[in-house]
């Protein structure tokens, strides 16, 4: 269907490798999953059509190893590479060997992906296209000294940031000048230690903020449109755990604004493809500042989608096969509204421990406007090496009351059996008022909340009749399972008198 | 039958047996639960129970339908209702002074994941102090601390820096 | 959250059971359910809130109880009845018993069920309203000699159809004059016997005609709109196969007159609720004919929530409980396009024999606009007592291709073990090129192209691997499951040398 | 091992045996295939066998990736590809020496489906053509003709209007 794009390698594991082979199958085009020796059993290697092991379980020996990867693609006969996001998707030598091996990359040149990669770099250029920045450094800061004099001006509190960072590391709030020292000495030295790189840099430190971003989609011919915003406030440890478009308390001359600024810093560095261009928003002053560039694909794509009817994996391909966009900014529309969740194999209830392990049952939700977007399936083994998160449930509704309660809804019908997940807690902040009040910032998940939130949800009359039962059928004839199996409840039931009245 | 089930701070005595009545109930089960006012009042509930594949319990309680997951774990039942698990105490009042001779767990430090044991902070005869971290575990690209559960001194480490652990595996054994 | 709706009472099961209890928890709504013995384990049963035995396994001995089913409803403290499709849908002193108990009835009133109910007095009515109807007579013929008469006027081929008729049963094509006497004999017959009503009226055969049905809601305070087509021309034996809208081929200004009809119809019976006007249209003449119109949700009605964003369910609920329609016909668009497809237990290879059995292992489609509408679960034992269907699985795109590539794609994905399905007769329909081209009519499943596409999707090679390792493994090794679980593989992979390069 | 694998009216015989190269194949299989025009070629598949639940075969066959559920039937599996599921045949040539003084089935008529028995239409002595309805079985509201296999008489009528039927069941023996 599209020449260039006649099969994919899809260099990535989990949730989004299936989709990326949905995506492609969809069009027409064959798929090749990559996987590790832990991964054999993977929804990702049963979903494409194709699959080869690129090496031992740590992500270092297998989906960061480039050079094995693109062996992988010319061994098949592959030619192009979807990374995904994370792993290699933002390694812009990688890009680089992808398309000197003749293969297609989907995704930004490396120029770009380079330009943004470096936080005070894309600031430099940022602040050259125009684009307002979170007042502080443009560089890195040499001494202590300097540094110390910048946050003076700026006015505590201030942040310290390396500028390799990324995930949420390497970044470290000052409040008070007497603990500028061991923070300067402190940020620099896991800056060192995580990117290999001691450069930091300082900004002002916003208060309250929401973290707004701008989904754009380029082509190669040089037109750039943006996708509306997604709010992504709801974090804990900097990782977002409910995003939702539309922003429910942005005015519209500020989602405008926000978006032609992010249209400009995609442009800015001739940008291809799908990319997220991130914000920090006070709601007290109604400012917005650039924060960095995603340059790839984002976890939180699908509210996107939902709002927009736009299939983004699609549009990556077609852009990389070198199609012209099919629509013009006009022709976009923000209909209804979506929010996503982040279901995570771990413990909410125990500090958030990540609990890996085998899935002996799955049943996911369903009906109108309920999107699974998984990576898992029952009696899958969620292996300890990987990110925890196992799936997406996203849902739309024609207002956000209505995405809201179907998201409810279907959390409250996900049966995940054998392992803890976060959904209690993920319906827990969608039942909270403030969430649903909508003016919520990255501050939602103060600790007493957190507290509140992580341990909701307790039905502990209905667990103590499931135990008691479990127990006493156990007792009464062990080895067998408690109680009937469908096919025998219902002999038993014509076989006793006067069920049937 | 009747058992001790424990959640939480909170243990309720629970007598259970098969109903018999007319209904399409399969148990019966009775206890006596206290409010928050301190007030005490018979319970009783009605349950059909369904078992529709083998990780999933179906009751009809008092025909209010809920379901649960249940896992035997060592002291009772991990239990799950609408996505949260809950660890289910479940003792038999007459095999519990048979149990009274066994020896606590105290001083033995064992996994509640799987993961790497990416670092060993102590060896045998070091005195440790309760909550003092002793052993990190890999798992899902973090990091967990992993804490002495009393004060004392080492009697044991069985693992060792790179093994992987399943759930339940003991790490250290402190000495009181 | 809607007063008169406190609790609601779903007299239905499957996967529609399961649709009306997730808008219902939507809106605040508690639910019960009501189940015959057979259907203890049924996925209605675990879903909703409560739940109430009524009877044994034969519909007429429970789903169609409607003494029972208020009583079910007054001792649960249930305010409404939600009838879903089939059973007592179109049942007019179900619905008067209903509303005379004191209960809301989710439907149009009793006077509209009847008014449509009968094929002859519902044409009577249409006419008087100036709806155009299949030329034909008004009323149930008396005589044989009267009958062929009529039918000379009209001229061969016509249809002979019983009055009382439904569901594709007591219709009769008579070709030419020397069939007639025995055809007009006979479905007499078929009619005493089906319907206990031998009344029996005569339309003319349109040729090669689409099934074209337009989607109407109506409030309590007389306003009515429509929500556009829905094309439902692939049938076999009278059953709809595969429904999609908008349909493929129908003129804007032909789309407008039908629609207005149809509004003009359900005034005409004082309609309220979600309701579906049916036609024949023929492609060749541009004309269009009033067929009959469905008093009740369809069975098809998630392709048109698909592309209106508009959740009929929650519009039934809400119009039940008075309220006035919050949106009008102008702000109505079809936005896109949608396919449904019903998956039935039954094996299409072996002359489409039902299939009932247990669902032994299950795994549903997911990812972007994908919807499944499921009745059942991995472990369910599908029941012998009811209609075969299992499930709906529907897909949305931007475009017709897109829709139709979501939803092959989505086919492929779907596993059902333990039983046959229609799964791959549905992938084989959606891929053939008539399909595709959107001209098809009623008449496309011919006897060719059934044994043809109910025979597709062989993959001999595949299975002739898969049954060869299977008879190994059990002759190696007898009593284990053939091969490794995941975990002993990842075990034997690292254990044995070499196989990580 | 050899097994003659027999689907519609196509038989392979399939060599089959455990993989022992350095890739992660589990089985090597071979056989002779007959192309449209007569021409006879080997085919040799690696597969990589995993059973990810209790239903599934995945398999990567030469690298491509399959699923397969396989269920045991009398004559061999029923095997399921993509949705569609058919029945294959496995013969062990070595044994099949040893079954050929087994009767045939010739005139035995059993059920393809559960349901329930609405019409008994023969009744022991009856002659009957092949193909004419004997026994009219209800399943998912829909009737089912039951036809004799073969022209003959009634020997025996297994059973009667109402009774409820499981899959495999015998309905009606017709002698030739």
């Amino acid at each position: 269907m599209h020449a260039p794009l006649h099969k994919v390698l899809v260099a990535n594991r989990g949730e989004i490798a299936v989709r990326v082979v949905r995506a492609c199958h969809e069009l027409g085009i064959a798929t090749v999953a990559v996987y590790s020796e832990a991964d054999r059993s993977a929804l990702h290697v049963r979903n494409a059509g194709e699959a080869v092991c690129i090496g031992p379980a740590p992500s270092s020996e297998s989906y960061l190893r480039g050079e094995r990867i693109i062996e992988a693609a010319l061994q098949t006969g592959a030619t192009a590479i979807h990374p995904g996001y994370g792993f290699l998707s933002e390694n812009a030598a990688f890009a680089r060997m992808v398309v000197d091996a003749g293969l297609v990359w989907v995704g930004p040149p490396a120029a770009a992906i380079e330009a943004m990669g470096s936080k005070t770099r894309a600031r430099q250029r940022m602040v050259a296209a125009g684009v307002p920045v979170v007042p502080g450094t443009t560089h890195a800061i040499e001494t202590e000294q300097e540094a110390l004099t910048i946050a003076r001006g700026i006015g505590f509190p201030v942040m310290l940031k390396a500028a390799g960072g990324g995930g949420g590391k390497g970044i470290r709030k000052v409040d008070h000048e007497d603990e500028f020292a061991s923070a300067w000495r402190s940020t620099k030295s896991e800056a060192l230690r995580s990117f290999k790189d001691d450069a930091v840099y300082l900004e002002k430190f916003v208060e309250n903020p929401k973290h707004i971003e701008i989904q754009v989609l380029a082509d190669q011919h040089g037109t750039c449109v943006h996708l509306f915003e997604r709010d992504c406030s709801v974090q804990r440890r900097n990782q977002k755990v409910v995003e939702e478009t539309p922003c429910p308390v942005l005015p519209e001359a500020t989602r405008q604004a926000m978006a032609k600024v992010a249209v400009q810093a995609a442009a800015a560095v001739d940008y291809v493809g799908a990319g997220t261009i991130e914000f920090l928003y006070s709601q007290a002053s109604g400012e917005f500042y650039f924060l960095e560039m995603n340059t790839r694909l984002q976890v939180e794509h699908p509210v996107t989608e939902m709002v927009t009817g736009i299939d983004l994996v699609r549009a990556q391909l077609r852009i990389a096969a070198g199609e012209k966009l099919w629509f013009a900014q006009e022709d976009l529309r923000q209909t209804g509204h979506a929010i996503e969740v982040r279901i995570y194999a771990e413990s909410p209830a125990e500090n958030f421990r990540p609990a890996p392990g085998k899935i002996s049952g799955l049943r996911e939700p369903g009906g109108p406007w309920v999107r699974v977007d998984s990576g898992v399936y029952a009696g899958y083994e969620v292996p300890i090496h990987y990110d925890p998160m196992v799936a997406k449930l996203i849902c739309w509704g024609s207002t956000r009351e209505e995405a809201t309660t179907r998201l409810v809804r279907a959390l409250r019908e996900y049966r995940v059996r054998g392992i803890h997940t976060s959904i209690p807690f993920l319906t827990a902040i969608l039942s909270d008022p403030e969430f649903q009040g909508g003016a919520y910032s990255t501050g939602f998940l103060t600790p007493d909340r957190l507290a509140r939130l992580s341990n909701a949800g307790q039905n502990a009359r209905i667990a103590t009749i499931a135990a008691a039962i479990a127990r006493f059928e156990a007792d009464i004839r062990p080895g067998r399972p408690p109680a009937s199996t469908p096919n025998q409840s219902a002999w038993k039931l014509a076989a006793r008198p006067g069920s049937a009245r | 039958m009747k058992y001790e089930i424990t959640i939480g701070e909170t243990t309720r005595l629970v007598t259970i047996e098969r109903d018999t009545g007319d209904g399409p109930a399969t148990h019966r089960l009775t206890w006596i639960e206290t409010d928050t006012d301190g007030t005490e009042r018979n319970e009783t509930h009605l349950v059909d129970l369904l078992r529709p594949s083998p990780e999933a319990f179906h009751m009809l309680i008092d025909g209010e339908s809920w379901e649960a997951g249940c896992v035997a774990s060592p002291d009772g039942y991990l239990v799950d209702v609408v996505g949260l698990t809950l660890a289910v105490g479940v003792v038999d009042p007459r095999r519990k002074a048979l149990q009274l001779g066994v020896a606590s767990a105290g001083g033995l430090l064992s996994t509640q994941m799987p993961g790497r044991i990416v670092r060993v902070m102590v060896a045998v005869g070091d005195v440790v102090k309760k909550g003092q971290p002793l052993i990190v575990i890999e798992a899902m690209k973090m990091e967990n601390e992993m804490k002495s559960p009393i004060d004392g001194t080492i009697g044991e480490v069985y693992v060792s820096m790179g093994n992987t652990v399943e759930t339940g595996a003991k790490l250290v054994r402190v000495d009181a």
